[in-house]
């Protein structure tokens, strides 16, 4: 079967050949009941020629494909092309249209889902327990190390998915306030000095953005040297201006 | 106004931690099966139009909230929204439409290997094992979980979004063929 | 029919495991005090007759089972066991066997959202905050408590079983080398 070639592919938007193959059709306009697949060979395989960035191992389930269309596409041209012996079931075009159809379906399905996530209307349960406040009790430790066990299972593969990975969140509120503390207390602060050893991308943001908020509403000045240097982060102070236009 | 027992289910339902089974509800509340049923279909219409409903995964009741309050409740908790790439949700929609499926059969329908997906799936906690099926291999078969039906907001599996496509175009009977062809 | 805002009021008390003050209802759903105070009002009037109240101590306020449906909550609650979901009896492993530990390493971890467990754990007194890691934004550490051992029957950290998998013991090592993938 196509499926069981190589492992997943995200190239230029594609995920999979059958995706490749439905894009042609949508982009075409071509009904898929009717559209003769084998007429889609070439401009499929010159997507495929366009993978060439590929390992030779993954664009493999891509030239299966491709080859099933060129046959498909012979067939067309020739039809008194009898079937190869050795050529098993799931060649025939009615079947690979059932196939194309069925996955048409179940991107439609995904995009429905996707929509739902999106727009954000999800349920929330309730963890329980009685209104009546009662010290936590009858805990089993063996079903806590099952738990624990549990989590390692599914922890102990490395993610490469492109979900957003956790990550520590902070209030732009917050850190305004701190930095407004800190320049009130030191007078002046660097941007490097606020971001600290080891900055992560959020908390960099957070802090630029709690930056330009003091910064538009006139509590501190902000000063750089030349571009790529340090910006130095100066409490106003109002009525005398400390850096000359 | 509600009947004694709906109030009693409702009652019970709020304060339990995970799903409760209709057999268990029965077992607290003192009713029959039926008499069960009957006070849960009570309380499901009761709840329309309110900030709550009554959410189940085939024997498993539970007290959720609506879906349009997400905004209040995720404000107050604190929460923040799932993310799930196009290849997930392709996975997803196989599985959850299909359930209980292989991998293999996953793969057969989405025409490449869903093995990350299927794994990104199971630690978001999305879809889980739902035992083997028979056969040579006795490969695993994957279901949909609670946290599934919670994050898109279904009471229950018959509310997934049905096809938008015509009806028709794809006799299921003959889906099913193609999905079903990699295993014995 | 009830107001759309005493609904995002109802959802968000049902979440809540503690009374939530008016302010904070205002805040979360949007609405004035005034118009909270109608909001409560209205859920306090629309709960007559069922198997939820709407208490208050002075501005607090939270949802509870009526007192008439105490038998069928405590046939429920009635047996002798811990009352956290398996998502919270997963948040708490992680924090009972890495403790010191931040919300975002639990997450690493575990792989989904964990503010609603972390959150129902401290309601449960199980963990508690354990000061905050030095680095960007100070994050607070969690780590369990009196209560935990108490409750786990254990009478001291080291009495914690070690995890096993299906394959055996995991190696402490790679154990922490999962674990701390995400802390500098």
């Amino acid at each position: 079967m196509l499926g069981n070639e190589g492992p997943s592919v995200t190239v230029e938007g594609f995920d999979g050949p059958l995706e490749m193959l439905l894009q042609l059709v949508e982009e075409k306009k071509l009904d898929i009941l009717t559209v003769r697949l084998g007429d889609l060979a070439d401009a499929y395989l010159a997507r495929v020629r366009a993978l060439e960035a590929l390992p030779a191992g993954e664009v493999a389930s891509f030239l299966a494909l491709a080859s099933r269309l060129v046959l498909l596409k012979a067939r067309s041209l020739l039809p008194a092309l009898a079937p190869i012996a050795n050529e098993d079931e799931g060649q025939t075009e009615e079947e690979l249209r059932a196939r194309l159809m069925e996955y048409a379906i179940v991107r439609e399905r995904a995009g429905a889902l996707g929509d739902r996530l999106r727009s954000g209307e999800r349920a929330f349960h309730r963890e329980g327990g009685s209104a009546v406040d009662l010290p936590p009790r009858g805990g089993e430790v063996t079903a806590l190390a099952a738990a624990w066990s549990r989590v390692l299972a599914l922890a102990a593969r490395s993610r490469e998915e492109d979900m957003v990975s956790p990550g520590e969140r902070y209030s732009v509120e917050e850190r305004t306030d701190e930095i407004e503390a800190i320049v009130i207390e030191h007078g002046e602060v660097t941007f490097t000095a606020l971001l600290g050893a080891a900055p992560t991308l959020g908390w960099a943001v957070v802090t630029f953005i709690a930056l330009l908020d003091l910064y538009r509403r006139s509590v501190v000045d902000l000063e750089q040297d030349e571009l790529f240097t340090d910006i130095v982060i100066k409490r106003k102070v109002r009525a005398v201006p400390e850096t000359p236009a | 106004m509600r009947s004694p027992l709906a109030n009693a289910v409702e009652a019970v339902l709020f304060v339990a931690e995970k799903p409760v089974s209709r057999a268990e509800i029965a077992k607290v509340v003192g009713g029959t099966p039926k008499q069960v049923d009957a006070a849960l279909l009570e309380l499901a219409e009761g709840y329309s139009g309110t900030g709550l409903r009554l959410a189940h995964d085939g024997d498993d009741w539970q007290l959720v909230t609506a879906p349009e309050q997400a905004p209040a409740v995720a404000a107050y908790l604190g929460a923040d929204r799932l993310r799930v790439s196009p290849a997930s949700l392709e996975t997803l929609a196989v599985i959850a439409y299909r359930q209980p499926v292989t991998r293999a059969e996953v793969e057969a329908i989405r025409g490449v290997n869903c093995d990350q997906t299927i794994y990104t799936l199971m630690q978001r906690r999305l879809i889980e094992e739902r035992g083997r099926r028979d056969g040579p291999g006795r490969p695993i078969l994957y279901g949909t979980t609670w946290e599934f039906l919670e994050c898109f907001g279904l009471s229950s599996l018959d509310d997934l979004p049905r096809a938008l496509t015509p009806e028709g175009t794809v006799p299921e009977a003959e889906a099913r063929e193609v999905g079903g062809s990699s295993s014995p």
